[in-house]
């Protein structure tokens, strides 16, 4: 059995805890990297604890869990480290469009009524979905049996889409006319009244915007 | 240099031991002068030959020969010696090995022709496409040998990772929408749904329900609020409006209960419906 | 776009160092961890450059190859960190690191180029085997009959020999050398012949290409 001096012990723990593809304990140190050394249980613990301080102002740390010792990054770094995997949702199903469009346009809405109009149940996903990305809220409670909640669209949904209020979504008309000429977009004539409509509504509707 | 014109020694059988190492997989003898070697040991020491270039090398490295002098006559008998005991041996003879003898037969023949008078002659020296290929060979084979030197993963670098901590999560990337989207998505439904009318959807009414959502978030259910306090002076007349629209409208809904006291008392706003209705 | 601290901005690029699955360039660390701070490159080249030397005595390393910034165990730790897998590296044959040796200084190369200063006809096997690795790849074909594949080697085998870029290849002057050499017509009585030699010798090989 051969000798190891501290620093080589230190470096070489080092390095093995941080090339190790889980947790390492001091038994599974000894097994391998230190198989031909002779080291005391109390130059290990040393070499383990000066790692620990070592580490502790660094954007890393040398931690203990139930397997044994790894590395792993500092806690408050992990709202940044979190870009680094970026993962895209999937796009929205047409039920999820049509739950929000109806809790934009007849806000406040219970889910009910949302079901009443669309014929079908609304999925508790859909409604997660839409609170998590934060485009809806609950804005109260209907006063009738199982008090249900009330949904109204967000700051941030009229942020999402550009719009000062909810005003600026365009009305029936306009949406008439995009169904309408959805495979042709050329037909003016029934856009050009909402334009003006809206320039006198935006004016109406100024005060509110900061609200 | 000094060992240029030095001939190879072609020795007669003597039997000895074989003093064979292998060091990064080349062949390195002592002093095989003589060719009588274990039929399987040279079959090995043959196989480890990287073709025709790198036996010429290593015959010219044994005998201390410059490349470029390169005693054609000498090496070319060595040579030859090899590919014949190859032959014998059935050894998969590569045909790269018979052509580098044809080519050594071919320089051997060459040089041996007397040559011109004229020094200036562009006549070249018939060695010389050898020698670059070798002296070109012998570059590769040691850049080969380096490269496998370097440091490299797996073998003599480890790559080193730390673990995330727990509260790292995956940036969700949420999938876009346009506003298009959501006004084809409202008139969709609307249409599935006979029991509505398009028409009810008014602009006007658009900014009164944002105010009920407003409005909604602002009162609750255990305690009143005055109504006056769900107007806002500085939004002027229009804002006002909107407002009582929105009131109205929450009202009637049975979404807002309004509740005054007295004549001329303050009104009073909470959530829920008048049941005395 | 927010500030922030150099002592925060080092422990966050040091971490994402270590957590990343592969290098990390400078252009990456903006575009994940750093997209919402503004980050002179002044500070961020220091930040790394004080990273590199905080590691120098420890058992691992912060080092830039190819693809980006990466830690890696100290290369005299190899022998014990070894220990800790079962199988041992994979070894190269002589054939496969002269083939892999010529793509590295004569890229791009064709398959007959390289029988032609080998002597011997190249494996298809071992072409394989190299590119699977990803250490070189098809760039192009050349113009002549056949238009056989020009390899190159990769960034990932600059990154799996430990090497920033092409120029840090070790013994590269050899090859320089050579490449001097050919057109001095200093040497013109040894030289002469191998131009023309070289092109019917690159005629006998073309059948060999695309075996």
């Amino acid at each position: 059995m051969k000798k190891i001096n501290k620093n080589q012990l230190k470096q070489l723990v080092e390095a093995a805890l941080f090339v190790a593809d889980s947790p390492m304990t001091k038994l599974a140190l000894r097994d391998t990297i230190l198989a031909e050394f002779t080291v005391s249980e109390r130059a290990l613990n040393e070499v383990l604890k000066e790692l620990v301080l070592d580490y502790q102002p660094r954007g890393i740390q040398l931690v203990e869990v139930a397997s044994g010792y790894r590395f792993q990054s500092l806690d408050s770094l992990s709202p940044w480290l979190s870009r680094m995997w970026q993962e895209s949702a999937p796009r929205y199903s047409r039920a999820m469009l049509e739950t929000l469009a109806l809790i934009a346009y007849r806000q406040p809405i219970t889910r009910g009524e949302i079901e009443a109009v669309r014929g079908v149940a609304v999925s508790s996903n859909i409604i997660r979905t839409l609170t998590e990305r934060e485009w809806i809220k609950v804005v109260g409670h209907k006063e009738v049996p199982g008090r249900p909640s009330l949904y109204a669209t967000t700051r941030q949904f009229l942020d999402y889409f550009s719009l000062k209020s909810l005003a600026d979504l365009p009305s029936s008309e306009v949406f008439e006319a995009l169904d309408d000429n959805e495979p042709s977009p050329s037909t003016a004539t029934l856009e050009a009244p909402s334009e003006s409509d809206r320039a006198i509504e935006t004016a109406n509707i100024k005060r509110e915007e900061n609200e | 240099m000094a060992e240029e014109q030095q001939e190879p020694v072609v020795s007669t059988p003597i039997q000895q031991p074989l003093p064979l190492a292998f060091i990064n997989g080349e062949a390195v003898i002592e002093k095989p002068e003589d060719l009588y070697i274990p039929p399987d040991a040279l079959e090995v020491i043959l196989e480890t030959f990287e073709g025709p270039l790198d036996l010429l090398l290593y015959l010219i490295r044994k005998q201390k020969f410059d490349i470029v002098t390169l005693p054609v006559a000498a090496i070319t008998v060595q040579y030859m010696e090899y590919v014949e005991v190859m032959k014998t041996l059935k050894l998969e003879l590569a045909a790269e090995y018979l052509l580098m003898a044809a080519i050594l037969a071919e320089i051997k023949s060459r040089l041996l022709l007397p040559r011109r008078s004229d020094e200036e002659d562009d006549e070249e020296d018939p060695r010389a496409e050898l020698i670059r290929r070798l002296k070109e060979y012998e570059a590769v084979k040691e850049a080969a040998q380096t490269l496998d030197e370097q440091p490299r993963m797996e073998r003599d670098i480890f790559a080193v990772k730390a673990d995330v901590a727990e509260s790292v999560q995956p940036l969700r990337i949420e999938p876009d929408v346009s506003l298009q989207e959501i006004v084809l998505a409202f008139s969709h439904a609307m249409k599935r749904a006979a029991a509505f009318e398009h028409h009810t959807i008014e602009r006007e009414a658009l900014s009164t329900r944002e105010r009920m959502s407003q409005i909604l978030a602002q009162v609750n259910g255990e305690t009143y609020t005055p109504l006056d306090a769900l107007f806002t002076l500085e939004e002027g007349r229009a804002g006002v409006v909107v407002s009582f629209l929105a009131i109205l409208e929450l009202v009637k809904e049975q979404l807002l209960m309004c509740v005054q006291t007295g004549p001329f008392a303050r009104i009073h706003v909470k959530l829920g419906r008048h049941e005395e209705d």
